[in-house]
């Protein structure tokens, strides 16, 4: 037990100060660990942020259901009875004919027009907002529905903004998806790299290791705790740099929210997402040590 | 303790290395392998070690087939032997102390008792006083010696040297071949592979030679 | 000059051999050095395209000049004439009072109350459309400018729209900066890395050749072919990584464009950016090396 | 050719390798540097080839002071010498035609040329049939004749050999004492390190005696 503890101690001790014997060499590859993990880290962040940005402003897509101009009270109150009970809403809110032609006279050019008409001419309206996970199809599925409704003269969706919004998160989608993948592989390439250069500056030492006598285990052990603390230094780093351009993009980013007015506030990395990103990047430093001895350290 | 028996060992394209070798040696015995350069000296030593494996025939430590291991059996075989390389395969980036140190880490020996068993051994072949030494600061000759104190650190119970004493004055090379008697007498296998046998010629009990890889 | 060429020929065979002696080893060298010229390149690609799109489509604010219900033909003409002269501008047109009518006796829920009205109430108006270049500040003065024209009793400018695109393309720079800052420093990492691996791999000819007298331009030429052949064919590879992005994004692309109705075409690299991004790859291989080496040959 | 001045050597911590050494070597002589393990015969050689620098004293070859040199000179003193290395320094990924080759190409001959000095050179040193073998696949006397090929392929006008004979039987080590024999006789000025002299006891003219680091 105390020669098993001895034997671990040595490992770390050897990697602690392989770590730290070329501070630059080590460095660099924390630094490209780092930057490869903190990309899609960010990217993830940024779209997460992006998409509340969107969603809550202008970008959401609004139905409006104009009433018949002869619809009376009980028929409104009727429509709003079955709005309220439609799951696929998210809110709705009355505007009345009063409002409208307030609105309306309040713009330049129409207060005359207005004025010259014997009374108000615009019907009652609705102005629904659908839930954020309904596709362009559910949305159009709706507007059919709500049209035959009765006293509802027309309903207008604004299906374009709806489907920008799904383009461009097909975009975003396609984008983040291409951008982990690439990463993914630079990230294997960088770790498998460190090992590699980390079995080569040891090579004459695992070789009379082997002829003195030194199982797989032995050998390998230190490399495996290089590998595992260099990750989770990575991923450290990762964490650093994601907390750092999430300040540098706080100014531009809320600027942002605010034009869309919808009082967005920027989320950061949350403990959950940082315990996944150390415990990813422990993982992945492990698993380029796994390959890389495994190929390095068998001959 | 060990064993020969009709062992070949032939290198690609067509170099027969060994022929036809069969011998024992107790545990005890001193036995020098002699030989012309490429005579099989080395190939013999990597044979026990399982360094090499035998072409046919079988070679026999402690009664089990070495050429029959598998990697695990092949470490543990290594950890019972002493081993002294004719490039003697020291480490450049640690000082001798930490050389003569790696059989017993390898082992799992606790620190504190190999701390002392390391002095000793360093003490025996007249290093002591240099143990914070890296190798490139240690002439050729304590370079020899240093590898040899790392050979006989574990107390192995069979201990094989390729030549020894290869870049060792008379004086030295006296004083090596007498740690070698020393384990000898103390009931260790040592088998010592040297084309130069003035160093053992005054208590060498038995005499292995070699020629072209035949027993003579 | 022939034992010249023979030395050059020499350093460039064993470069070649150096990077197929261990393929896989070479190849995610290869890649990791792809990935990280491939995403600002990509990333820079993406930039150009959808600034693109964003100014050929909906994103281009609009000034409106509405004339005064009392405005004759002369006034109208007047205006149309002092327009052509405004350099700010890209185009305008004129919308009629009679235009205008027509679209809203065509909008539901307006067509009756059109109809009730005794003759058209509707201004004439101009609709233009500012050049790319102009900032916020400058389209507000524009606004300022020709509110003060004869017989204009109005101008509207989309601002909203004018401000987020601002902070959209002010967010996209930081974004592009920072990446470009990363990938730089991430791409350092890499190619000092592997030259180093490449010494570590040769360190006992390295020894052995000084020993025999050669110069520090014979010991450091294998590794100079090496570094640049590496980078050259990582720019390659970056290339390559971009053309397959651009083809996959393609689609969704052009759907976006399409959205926009601005008839956005979009760019691929040209051989300028080509010829740019090998030449940048190679540059920085050859520093990588020179980095390296003058760290890990002098000892 | 070769001359030392007043000679000194320490090494860190406290270590004299070399104390006031002074001496001269014409061209075309053969010199045997004799002397215990640790006497200062290797740290003697390295002066010449400037590989280590003395600490005080002068150490000349051709009139030139080697210890000033910077490194580009450096570089064009080695070209001129012919260097085998106690621990032979062999190149373990290329066989042993190309290590014979290294010398050359450093120097820059036309690979022509080249091929047919290296051939000689092996040829010289009985390794003509083995051209094509890795340095694993030579037994320790093997390599250690490699290592002379590749000191003597560029036919210095001075040899250095730290123990050339190391790990030769009697009969292998009179071939290679002959070679440095024939080098000595058509003018080159050769020195040799070695503790056991009796390879070359019947022809040696002159010899340097080293007792911690004094001449005798
Ligand atoms: N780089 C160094 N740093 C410290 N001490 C050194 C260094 N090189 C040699 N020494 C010491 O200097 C002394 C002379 O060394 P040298 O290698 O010249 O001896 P040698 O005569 O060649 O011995 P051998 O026959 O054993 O090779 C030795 O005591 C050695 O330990
Ligand atoms: N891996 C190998 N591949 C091919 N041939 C080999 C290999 N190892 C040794 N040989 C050859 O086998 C023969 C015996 O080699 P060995 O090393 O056993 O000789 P040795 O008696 O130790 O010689 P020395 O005294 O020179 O060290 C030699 O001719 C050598 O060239
Ligand atoms: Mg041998
Ligand atoms: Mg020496």
């Amino acid at each position: 037990m105390s020669a098993w503890l001895a034997q671990h101690g040595r490992a770390l001790l050897w990697a602690l100060r392989r770590l730290t014997v070329a501070p630059l060499s080590t460095l660099l590859s924390l630094l490209a660990i780092s930057v490869a993990l903190a990309l899609p880290a960010g990217g993830q962040l940024l779209l997460r942020n992006g998409l509340q940005i969107a969603k809550s402003g202008a970008a959401t897509p609004e139905l409006s259901l104009f009433m018949s101009v002869d619809a009376d009270r009980k028929a409104v109150d009727a429509i709003a009875q079955r709005l309220k009970h439609q799951e696929a809403l998210k809110e709705f809110r009355l505007v009345s004919r009063g409002e409208t032609l307030a609105r309306f006279q309040a713009r330049p050019g129409f207060a005359e027009v207005i004025s010259a008409l014997p009374g108000n001419p615009f019907p009652d309206a609705f102005v629904a907002v659908p839930r954020d996970d309904l596709s362009a199809a559910a949305l159009e599925k709706l507007r059919a529905e709500f049209s035959h409704w009765p006293k509802v003269e027309q309903v207008q969706l604004d299906s374009a903004w709806a489907r920008r919004l799904d383009a461009l998160l097909h975009l975003g989608r396609i984008g983040v998806a291409l951008l982990a993948l690439m990463l993914g592989l630079g990230l294997v390439a960088i770790t498998f790299t460190t090992i590699r250069l980390q079995v080569l500056t040891q090579l004459s030492e695992i070789e009379v290791s082997r002829l003195l006598g030194a199982t797989d285990a032995f050998i390998g052990r230190p490399f495996y705790y290089f590998g595992t603390l260099q990750g989770l230094a990575g991923g450290a780093g990762a964490w650093l740099i994601v907390a750092a351009v999430a300040m540098a993009m706080r100014a531009p980013l809320e600027e942002l929210a605010g034009l869309y007015e919808g009082g967005a506030t920027l989320q950061s990395l949350t403990a959950i997402d940082v315990a996944i990103l150390l415990g990813f990047a422990t993982a992945l430093g492990w698993l380029g040590t796994a390959l890389s001895l495994g190929r390095h350290l068998r001959d | 303790m060990i064993r020969f028996e009709h062992v070949c060992r032939r290198y690609p394209p067509n170099i027969a290395a060994l022929t036809d070798l069969s011998f024992n040696v107790e545990a005890g015995e001193l036995v020098l392998v002699c030989g012309h350069s490429g005579a099989g000296k080395s190939t013999l030593l990597k044979l026990i070690a399982a360094i090499e494996r035998p072409s046919s025939g079988a070679v026999l430590v402690n009664g089990q087939n070495v050429g029959a291991l598998k990697r695990a059996g092949i470490a543990v075989l290594r950890r019972n032997l002493g081993l002294v390389f004719q490039d003697q395969k020291l480490l450049f980036d640690r000082n001798a102390f930490d050389n003569v140190m790696l059989p017993l880490a390898i082992a799992g020996y606790p620190p504190k008792e190999a701390g002392k068993r390391v002095r000793a051994a360093l003490d025996k072949v007249g290093l002591a006083a240099r143990e914070k030494a890296l190798p490139v600061a240690l002439s050729g000759g304590e370079q020899q010696r240093l590898a040899i104190a790392r050979a006989v650190v574990g107390r192995p119970a069979i201990l094989l040297a390729d030549e020894p004493t290869a870049h060792l004055d008379q004086a030295t090379a006296g004083d090596v071949a007498k740690i070698f008697r020393d384990f000898h007498q103390v009931g260790v296998a040592v088998l010592i592979a040297s084309c130069d046998d003035t160093a053992f010629s005054n208590f060498v009990p038995r005499r292995l030679v070699l020629d072209h890889g035949k027993l003579q």
